[in-house]
């Protein structure tokens, strides 16, 4: 029983202990606070170990030889017509290191939730247990998909985390605001699924036309050469595009539902709402991530008929491209003017994830999938630090009033700067730097325009990153919250520190050989080998020089927004209440952006009072009119019907059918009294009357008979 | 020419069941009306004799019929009288027209 | 001859005493009528040389059914009164039919049995016959033992229903 | 002498001699010899009626210890013998008469009647050996006199209702229960003759008596007939129609002069015709001695027979005590027709037996003894009951505890 056979076993096994958890949660040990996130945490920890266990194991075997030989065993499943749907587990290289990276941030926001929802043991949440019982249930969801090989269990597992997502940002659903303006959890909660919803049958209609027109849902029957050939032959019911871009357009459209990118990105800043190990794992670094995984996974269908020498992308790959060019910029756009701390980093999360789905439009899938994983750290990291944050200024969300936290919450603040760094792609010392470089490297190979909107992009990013550690943690504190911040708890700022060495030091795997110093150093590109081999030998391998220009102008705008940030913001504190130098910079702009562009406001009316207005006028129209009307006509007719039938059945049948009786009665009581008068001689006589008929009868007949 | 051709004693019996009948269901009286039935009686053992004596002498069917028809005179005279006196005690009346009670 | 002048006599003598038992207003009369009419019947029984019968008409009717006739007349004395109608409303229509009934049923039996006459004599110990076929067992005992059970049935009804209770 | 020895007879043959002599024609004469012999039967009961009333008068009133009518007084013929001539004298000249009420066709026809169903009887009575000595030899002979016998109740029926007075109706009454009562022990008892005479005419029936009367080997059924024709002619014992101290007359109250006189001699008659019958039946009618040799004995020996039932009637008349009319019908109905039956049933079979064991007529008097046997055999049996059914009707004292 080599390691080898044991893989597939323990790959399937890894989503199973947090359901477990789940479940004994949910039905056992509900009550007992302390009980309760230690089993969550110890079946996080095992499904932890297993997948360093299948990600060390699988790391030696090379990215080629696992292309090839992914770690996969399927077994039928549902029973469809002839071919039965199958179930399995792949682990490819881009599964191995999601793998990774999920297992590790799940394991640190389980610690670090044990604090925060306790903050540091003072104030158990009353539904503690029910906490952990949804975040080990949304941990099984991720590893699931991630360990899945067929769209079916993809999708299945997806539905679950977006179920989970739902329960947590309406975990507290009892608080209600003031200002009925701002959003409650409550409505979050259902604004979240609600949205996600609407790219989720988006999704499934890819899966659904997908199924039809191949049949079958597993990854390595679809991402066939065969199978692809064939579908981009395949016309689809859209003319002008083939079968493989209809798919890859609507799979795309569950991203954009999933990974918040622009047209439904409304509901991750309203998420936060949630409490903020949740806004950490789930809406910064595994759920909202899913949705690009899935793209990067679904990557060779969705790249079907692109050619890179002629720039000629295919369909998804430039809707992929304008969405994620777009998001990003919008996005970083409106992270500059918010004042909430968490609303920052949310706005920073889809313009990241933005950068990612940019990325894959333009065809650097190995530079989204790096991006992908060292965005789920840093992001992880700042969520938490800003999670801290809260806890120790005792909720306190708003960075106007906080500041001077550096010197209260040295911890926080240091993992929390690292994390900025990373975010804002600090050169070589940060991950984000070197995922991002990728990403603008390849931009600017393919296609200018996207570079440039990227540069920018990536420079506002550095500048709300600085914006926001300024205002958190330097200057004094401007509110009495604020001065007695403090570190809460070891099982918060544990997580921190794992996060941050992380977000640091993960970009190092990812450098490629011919940059200028460290590249021959390192001398091995391995996430690129290891991940690029997924589906190597499907993409050209063309972008192999080394282009300096892109990695300079991205250096000069990172370190430019830094600075930027630190002089409106860092040189002179703000004091407490003094109005944001922003407002009077962007002028007529600041309330744009404050009010995200007016997006909810537009959905508002555009979507959403037009329905209920839809919904009260076919309420009115068709519920009481058509439908009430139409029963309540029946009603009337059968009841006039009723009457007239009455009326027949009275006059006629019953009349009818009493005069005939009353003859018939009339006739008998008339014959009753000529025949039955009770004496004895009528009766005889009447004997006597026959007699004589049939005697005279008798005779004639005998006369005839004579005469005959 | 000894005897009497049979005819006669069949026309004479018819005549007797006639008036009889007639007695029967002409007069008003209940008594009258037993009469009447007895002399109908008379008239069916004068039909069995006549035919007895004219057709087969031999045989005794006729006479055993007469004998039978005599058994049940009998008992309907009884019965019939009893029938009427009880009547009678009950309603003070023989009189036909008035026990009209036998109808629906 | 003299047997045509006996029958035509002795049915003379019933139908008048049949006709007179039906016309007669007084009931004792008609009563005494239909006795004489049965005494008729008795002695066409003897023309028809059964003389045994002619005993029993004499004895059953004369004796027993008549008496009993007038004993219920006697019984039911009160109800005689003299006035009013004997016969009920709707005599002359029974009357029509009887006659009709006769004049139909005679014409017939003079057509079928107008030429019938009488053959062989009788032979003397005819009654000895009568009791041999009365009490054989494919004669007609079965009838008569039913005659009898009938009897008793009728004598206990009568005591039955005439009872004062 | 031969001429003598069968007198009625011969007169009888001299006389149609004469007359086909006369110039008759055969059958004229012969209808003109029925008629007189018709006129001769029918006279004959009244002569026997006329001396009867003188030897009733005189017999009766030798038992009551009387002399009877006698010519001590006026001259009335040895022993009062011109009495019944003085009788039928009064009888024609008594005045008749008739009240109101009554309803004229039956009061005249009752009288009448009465006579005449007595006399209707002798038709059939054998006054001597051979066919021209009796009436008419029916072969229904005795049935035929039963028949007529119920004449008589319509003749009770007729004068009773008709006289429109309350005891004649209720004597009517009366008639109808006995007469009607009676008749049926009277024929069981003549059915049981029948069965052992093995016919029913009267003539074989005296046949069968040639070597012993009837009486002797029937006693018994001889008893029930004598007491229910009695009952039937309403003579002492059962004289219910006619007791004068309940009922005046009965029947006979409104009658007088000669329609009394016709009931009169009617009751005679009955009495008369009842001798006759029982004489001929149970006696052995006109067997005697010597009757072969001179068949006129026969007619003697009948009279002889006819007077000595005429004097056990009599003496019936006169013995015996009134019967209240309970005890006559319980009587009846309770002793005579039940006893009646029994003999019936218990005679029919074993005479059938005897027929056919001891056949002919030399076991004649075996067969006799037999039946006189199984008669006795009853008699006691009914003794035995009616003697049982008497101890249980006398109440025995009840022992009764008088609480102190």
């Amino acid at each position: 029983m080599t390691i080898h056979t044991l893989l597939p076993i323990l790959t399937a096994l890894i989503p199973l202990p947090p359901f477990f958890s789940f479940l004994l949660i949910v039905l056992f040990f509900n009550r007992w606070k302390r009980v309760s996130h230690s089993i969550a945490i110890g079946a996080m920890f095992i499904s932890f170990l297993m997948a360093q266990v299948v990600f060390w194991s699988v790391i030696g075997m090379g990215g080629h030889a696992l292309a090839e030989h992914p770690i996969h065993v399927e077994i039928p499943w549902l029973p469809a017509g002839a071919t039965a749907l199958t179930m399995g587990v792949l682990v490819d290289p881009l599964g191995a290191f999601t793998l990774f990276f999920v297992s590790i941030t799940c394991l640190c926001i389980f610690l670090y939730s044990v604090g925060y929802m306790s903050e540091g043991g003072r104030h158990y949440d009353p539904r503690y247990s029910r906490f952990f019982a949804y975040i080990s249930l949304f941990a099984t969801g991720m590893l699931g998909l991630t360990v899945a090989d067929n769209m079916l269990m993809l999708f299945i597992f997806w539905e679950i985390m977006g179920l989970c997502s739902y329960l947590l940002i309406g975990f507290w659903w009892e608080k209600n605001y003031p200002d009925p303006r701002q959003i409650t959890p409550r409505q979050a909660g259902l604004k979240a699924f609600m949205t996600t919803r609407v790219g989720d049958v988006i999704m499934l209609l890819g899966i659904a036309y997908l199924y039809t027109a191949t049949g079958t849902l597993s990854f390595r029957q679809v991402l066939n050469e065969s199978t692809l050939h064939h579908l981009a032959s395949m016309a689809s019911v859209i003319p002008g595009l083939s079968a493989a871009a209809l798919i890859g357009l609507l799979l795309f459209g569950g991203t954009v539902g999933k990974s918040a990118q622009f047209p439904l990105h409304v509901w991750l800043p309203d998420a936060m709402e949630g409490p903020t190990p949740v806004s950490a794992m789930i809406h910064a670094a595994t759920m909202v991530s899913a949705g690009v995984y899935m793209a990067v996974r679904m990557f060779p269908l969705l790249q079907v008929g692109f050619d890179a020498h002629h720039g000629q992308l295919s369909a998804p790959m430039v809707a992929m491209a304008v969405i994620g060019t777009f998001s990003a910029f919008m996005a970083a756009t409106i992270a500059v003017a918010q004042n909430d701390i968490k609303k920052v980093l949310a706005y920073s999360t889809i313009s990241q994830l933005a950068y990612m789905v940019a990325a894959l439009g333009i065809g650097a899938y190995v530079a989204a999938a790096f991006h992908l994983v060292t965005h789920a750290f840093f992001k992880a990291l700042l969520f938490l630090g800003s999670g801290s944050v809260i806890v120790g200024s005792h909720h306190e969300q708003d960075m106007m009033k906080m500041g001077g936290l550096l010197k209260r919450m040295p911890i926080t603040a240091i993992t929390f700067i690292i994390g900025g760094l990373a975010l804002s792609g600090f050169p070589i010392l940060t991950a984000g730097f070197w995922s991002k470089d990728e990403i603008l490297a390849a931009a600017w190979s393919s296609n200018q325009v996207v570079f440039w909107v990227l540069a920018i992009g990536a420079l506002l990013t550095a500048f709300y990153t600085s914006r926001q550690i300024c205002l958190t943690f330097l200057g004094e504190p401007r509110s009495d919250h604020a001065a007695h911040a403090h570190e809460v708890s070891w099982t918060v700022y544990v997580p921190l520190i794992v996060l941050a060495v992380f977000a640091a030091g993960f970009g190092f795997i990812g450098v490629p050989e011919h940059f200028p110093v460290i590249g021959p150093l390192i001398n091995n590109n391995l996430f690129h080998h290891f991940v690029g081999a997924t589906i190597g030998e499907l993409l050209p391998h063309g972008e192999e020089g080394f282009n300096a220009v892109p990695l300079l102008i991205s250096v000069l705008f990172a370190l430019t927004g830094l600075v930027g940030g630190w002089l409106v913001y860092g040189r002179r504190p703000l004091a407490a209440g003094q109005p944001d130098p922003m407002v009077r910079a962007l002028g007529p702009l600041y309330p744009v952006l404050k009010n995200k562009y007016y997006v909810d406001e537009f959905y508002n009316a555009v979507l959403i009072q037009p329905t209920i207005r839809l919904a009260r006028a076919v309420y009115q129209w068709v519920d009481r009119g058509l439908i009430d009307g139409i029963l309540h006509g029946v009603a009337k007719g059968s009841f006039q019907a009723a009457r007239g039938n009455r009326w027949f059945d009275k006059t006629v049948i019953n009349g009818g059918v009493d005069a005939f009786v009353a003859f018939f009665q009339r006739l008998a009581r008339e014959a009753r009294l000529v025949l039955q008068t009770g004496q004895v001689q009528h009766y005889l006589l009447q004997v006597l009357f026959f007699v004589c008929a049939f005697a005279a009868l008798y005779v004639i007949l005998w006369l005839r008979q004579l005469g005959g | 020419m000894m005897g009497v051709p049979l005819a006669w004693y069949l026309i004479l019996a018819a005549a007797l069941f006639c008036v009889g009948l007639y007695g029967v269901l002409s007069r008003r009286n209940a008594i009258a009306t037993v009469m009447g039935v007895e002399l109908m009686l008379n008239a069916v053992n004068v039909n069995l004799l006549a035919f007895w004596r004219y057709t087969e002498p031999g045989g005794m069917t006729g006479q055993a019929f007469a004998t039978f028809v005599y058994a049940v005179a009998a008992a309907e005279v009884a019965v019939g009288l009893a029938l009427i006196v009880a009547i009678y005690r009950n309603r003070d009346t023989v009189d036909l027209d008035q026990i009209n009670l036998l109808k629906w | 001859m003299t047997t045509t002048i006996l029958f035509l006599l002795f049915a003379l003598v019933t139908l008048a005493g049949a006709i007179g038992t039906v016309t007669e207003r007084k009931l004792f009369h008609a009563a005494l009528w239909m006795l004489l009419s049965f005494f008729g019947v008795a002695a066409l029984y003897v023309l028809l040389e059964a003389p045994f019968f002619a005993a029993v008409q004499l004895f059953i009717y004369m004796g027993a059914i008549g008496i009993l006739i007038i004993f219920a007349l006697m019984l039911t004395r009160g109800s005689m009164r003299e006035g009013g109608p004997y016969l009920n409303d709707q005599w002359w229509l029974v009357a029509l039919l009887a006659v009709v009934l006769l004049v139909v049923v005679g014409w017939l039996l003079w057509q079928q049995y107008g030429s019938v006459m009488a053959v062989h004599a009788v032979d003397e110990g005819s009654l000895v016959q009568l009791g041999r076929v009365l009490s054989e067992q494919d004669g007609y005992a079965l009838p008569f033992e039913v005659a009898s059970v009938l009897l008793v049935m009728a004598l206990i009804g009568a005591v039955t229903i005439v009872r004062e209770r | 002498m031969d001429f003598i020895s069968d007198a009625i007879v011969n007169i009888g043959l001299w006389l149609e001699r004469l007359l086909v002599s006369a110039g008759l024609a055969p059958q004229a004469a012969a209808l003109v010899m029925t008629i007189v012999g018709t006129v001769v039967v029918a006279f004959f009961p009244l002569l026997i009626v006329v001396f009867l009333i003188w030897m009733y008068r005189k017999a009766s009133a030798r038992i009551g210890g009387r002399l009877g009518p006698n010519s001590s007084g006026t001259w009335a013929g040895p022993g009062g013998i011109v009495q019944p001539i003085a009788d039928v004298i009064k009888m024609f000249t008594k005045e008749d008469i008739r009240p109101l009420g009554i309803d004229p066709v039956p009061y005249n026809l009752a009288p009448i009647i009465v006579v005449a169903s007595a006399v209707m009887v002798w038709a059939v009575v054998p006054f001597g050996k051979g066919p021209r000595m009796i009436g008419a030899d029916l072969g229904i002979g005795l049935f035929y006199i039963m028949a007529f016998s119920s004449a008589s109740l319509v003749a009770f029926l007729m004068a009773g209702w008709s006289s429109n007075n309350k005891y004649s109706t209720v004597s009517a009454f009366r008639a109808t229960a006995q007469l009607l009562g009676y008749e049926i022990p009277q024929l069981v008892a003549v059915l049981c003759v029948v069965v052992v005479a093995g016919s029913l005419r009267m003539s074989a029936i005296v046949d069968a008596q040639q070597d012993v009367i009837l009486l002797i080997a029937l006693p018994l059924p001889a008893l029930i007939f004598l007491l229910a024709s009695y009952a039937e002619i309403g003579s002492r014992p059962f004289e219910l129609l006619e007791c004068e101290s309940e009922l005046v007359a009965g029947y006979q109250t409104e009658y007088s002069g000669m329609r009394w006189g016709m009931f009169y001699v009617g009751e005679f008659m009955g009495a008369v015709a009842v001798s006759a019958l029982f004489a001929t039946v149970f006696l052995g009618g006109w067997r005697g001695p010597f009757v072969d040799s001179f068949p006129v004995l026969g007619t003697l020996w009948l009279v002889l027979k006819i007077l000595f039932m005429l004097l056990v009637w009599t003496f019936f008349q006169m013995t015996l005590p009134r019967l209240r009319i309970d005890q006559m019908l319980a009587f009846n109905w309770k002793f005579l027709v039940p006893l009646s039956l029994v003999l019936l049933c218990v005679l029919a079979p074993l005479n059938h037996w005897l027929v056919r064991a001891l056949p002919g007529s030399d076991y004649v008097w075996a067969r006799t003894g037999i039946l006189l046997a199984a008669n006795v055999l009853v008699f006691l049996g009914t003794w035995a009951v009616v003697a049982i059914a008497e101890r249980r009707r006398t109440v025995r004292p009840r022992q009764v505890e008088v609480s102190a």
